[in-house]
């Protein structure tokens, strides 16, 4: 018996995924209201003074980008998991790589791509100078790729766990670091008028890595999680 | 089909099967029998591989693909029977083209009297008529090897008659079962019992 | 060597080797650091801009190696034992984590300390103690990831697939950390540079370096043969061991 | 010898504070490491041999009874 061609399999989970999210629009809008109310809390907390937002701006987007997508990716495998849905995914014939592969894909259209999207509408509510805005949304594109595989990888060791909840911020924050630190430097440079293209270009090989490894890891850690379970 | 050998099944720290060997091969309807905890489910993971850990042993399966049906349904609440069962379809390599899937899904439905219920969403559904869904994928299954949990649990008399035969009909074309029960299996079909006991 | 590798994998024989392993290097360890501490407190020469806070630095760059090199033993063992499914590795990856985490409290303890008459504050965002924290949090993830499972197995697995994600992370993370603090903060003073140390003062640090891997080795061995009891309680050669140290015991 | 006298030493020209207090914190942490794994060694040897005693006491409480009827 051969394998159905990849490219239609990977093409018919990730319609299946994005199906489901569909079907409950609501919940795609979270991780947006997330970021905008974080967003809000940081000129109540600091103080409205623009030069000094306008300083923290790429931090603050950055940082709270970052949570969004954790907060996301924590639930990520979680239904599936209740309902059976994944082990069934582990029976089929199907390479595994794939199949992770499309969730987090679906999952990064669904939040980080959305983030990318209205980041520039919170940028100007944090007085960020407007040069840093295609720097900060392309940091973003990338980066929350990567956020999303490697979160994922957390998602996939806990979700069968009762008491998940804070571990995986435990477990992947560790691992955003360098992500955080060249994301919002790659906003800092360009903000300062320089080119933020040597960040990007990190961020962009980071992705390659994460692309090539992470869905090995998400595999490992939900037949781990299934068997566990 | 199936060999199992020297299988030592633990699980929460308590021995459900010492040394249990197993060999299952093609016409063979194999019935696992047992009290509650006696590990018959964890039986059936191990064997379709999900569950690894708690086991020592051999389990060697020549089939590539099995179908296992759990406890868990396997169905998305979010998405109807005839979306579910084309996930599965598509899952399961069938490289036949859309139409041929519609029709064989409609089939399908319709063999486990869930006509007119298509495209209704899941969680809409009953308990008894999502179980039907689930058991759905008897009729679209490729599967030579099938392993099945309890899989008359909320379904009613008439419902098993059709099941047993379905079941018998894989058999005889050269497949092989391996369910649990907790009702009788009636069938002319010569039936191999097992009984799990205290280890 | 394949028969060497299966021994490694036997439960009794780990504990019989590591308990004749334990015998000399018990003695070995303790003396390395008692006279690595004597050494660097009071022979090695005063640093010229430092002064004497410097001295810390035999404790601190020690732990912080041990530990850091800590998680690559771990990680080692973790995938050896996904791959040849080893229980006895699953037990070193379980022992390691406890003495990483306590070696990387103290890097960052001692760091601290260090920064208070350095730069006249306890705490700085200085590069080393900045990784050295990521790598505390790592190593806390295995120990908190570990105890949420109940199956033991499935925890080992789980911890050593966590455990490789953090192998190949943890280099691009102290590079980023590196770059990012020579962006924020040009280093008036580091911490160490070896380039410049006189090599009075390099001696007893590669002995302290030296005496924390015996250390490790030490503690990781005596975490296995209690991890290594815990696990095979039921076993034959256990309770023989048992039965005959309780004997000896009430003689 | 880099310093003169016991005082000098301890004193470390105002960062005896925290030098020594660093070199104890070490200490303590190798007393951990050292001394916590043969603690937990113990208490498990100890329990299992409990356990194995009491088997044997019942054991030996078994045997005459069985011969006996």
């Amino acid at each position: 018996m051969s394998g159905a061609p990849l490219l239609p399999f990977l093409s018919a989970c990730l319609r299946r995924q994005l199906l489901l999210a569909f079907r409950r629009p609501l919940e795609i809008a979270n991780p947006l209201l997330f970021f905008l109310l974080v967003v809000m809390l940081f000129p109540l907390g600091i103080g409205p003074d623009p030069r000094q937002l306008a300083e923290f701006a790429p931090g603050i987007l950055w940082i709270v980008a970052l949570l969004a997508t954790l907060l996301a990716a924590e639930s990520l495998f979680r239904v599936d998991f209740e309902d059976g849905t994944l082990e069934q995914l582990l029976l089929t014939p199907q390479p595994l790589y794939l199949s992770c592969l499309s969730y987090v894909l679906a999952h990064w259209l669904l939040t980080g791509l959305p983030l990318t999207l209205v980041a520039p509408l919170f940028a100007v509510m944090l007085q960020l100078p407007p040069p840093a805005l295609p720097a900060l949304m392309l940091s973003l594109l990338l980066g929350t790729a990567v956020l999303s595989l490697v979160g994922s990888i957390g998602a996939a060791l806990t979700v069968g766990l009762k008491r998940g909840g804070l571990l995986i911020s435990l477990l992947i924050i560790p691992f955003y670091v360098p992500v955080l630190i060249f994301g919002s430097g790659a906003v800092q440079f360009a903000a300062l008028g320089n080119s933020a293209q040597p960040q990007l270009l990190v961020l962009g090989g980071m992705l390659s890595l994460a692309i090539a490894l992470a869905p090995f890891a998400i595999a490992a850690g939900l037949r781990i999680s299934v068997d566990a379970g | 089909m199936l060999c199992v050998e020297a299988l030592v099944l633990e699980r929460g720290g308590r021995l459900l099967l010492n040394d249990f060997s197993l060999r299952v091969s093609a016409g063979q309807l194999v019935l696992i029998e047992g009290d509650n905890g006696s590990g018959k489910t964890s039986l059936l993971r191990a064997l379709a591989g999900l569950a690894r850990y708690d086991h020592t042993g051999s389990i060697r399966r020549s089939a590539e693909s099995l179908l296992y049906l759990g406890h868990k349904s396997g169905l998305k609440g979010l998405l109807t029977p005839r979306e579910n069962l084309a996930w599965y379809c598509q899952s399961h390599s069938q490289s036949h083209g859309r139409d041929q899937r519609n029709a064989d899904i409609e089939a399908a439905l319709a063999a486990v009297d869930l006509v007119g219920f298509e495209d209704v969403l899941c969680h809409n559904l009953s308990a008894g008529q999502q179980r039907r869904v689930n058991l759905a994928r008897l009729y679209l299954s490729p599967a030579p090897l099938w392993l099945l949990d309890e899989p008359f649990a909320a379904i009613d008399r008439t419902g098993v008659v059709g099941l047993v035969r379905t079941l018998v009909q894989q058999v005889e074309r050269g497949g092989a079962v391996v369910m649990t029960s907790h009702q009788a299996l009636q069938t002319d079909h010569p039936i191999t019992r097992i009984r799990l006991g205290q280890a | 060597m394949w028969s060497f590798f299966h021994k490694l994998g036997s439960p009794p024989w780990l504990y019989a080797i590591s308990g004749k392993i334990l015998q000399w290097l018990l003695p070995v360890t303790l003396l390395l650091l008692a006279v690595g501490a004597v050494w660097g407190l009071l022979y090695a020469p005063a640093d010229f801009r430092q002064g004497n806070s410097y001295r810390i630095i035999f404790v601190h760059v020690p732990a912080s190696v041990v530990a850091l090199a800590g998680y690559y033993v771990m990680a080692t063992a973790g995938a050896i034992s996904l791959i040849w499914k080893m229980k006895m590795a699953d037990v070193a990856m379980r022992s390691c984590a406890p003495i990483g985490a306590a070696l990387t409290f103290l890097a960052l303890l001692s760091g601290a300390v260090w920064g208070k008459p350095t730069w006249g504050t306890w705490w700085i965002w200085d590069a080393r103690v900045t990784s050295m924290l990521v790598l505390f949090f790592l190593y806390v993830g295995v120990i908190s990831l570990y105890e949420a499972f109940d199956n033991e197995v499935a925890a080992a697995r789980a911890c050593a697939v966590l455990s490789l994600v953090g192998t190949v992370n943890i280099p691009i993370i102290y590079k980023s950390v590196d770059w990012w603090y020579s962006l924020h903060q040009p280093a008036s003073i580091k911490f160490t540079e070896e380039s410049s140390m006189h090599s009075d003062m390099l001696a007893p640090l590669l002995l302290m370096i030296v005496a924390f891997y015996c250390l490790f080795i030490c503690s990781l061995l005596l975490y296995m043969r209690g991890e290594i009891l815990r696990r095979e309680g039921t076993t034959h050669w256990v309770r023989k061991l048992l039965l005959d140290a309780g004997d000896a015991h009430a003689v | 010898m880099q310093f003169d006298s016991l005082a000098a030493a301890l004193a470390m020209n105002g960062h005896g504070g925290y030098v020594w207090s660093v070199y104890l914190i070490a200490a303590l942490v190798v007393v951990f490491l050292l001394l916590g794994p043969v603690l937990r060694s113990r208490r498990i040897m100890l329990e299992r041999l409990g356990q194995l005693r009491r088997e044997q006491a019942a054991q030996n409480k078994e045997v005459p009874l069985a011969s006996g009827s």
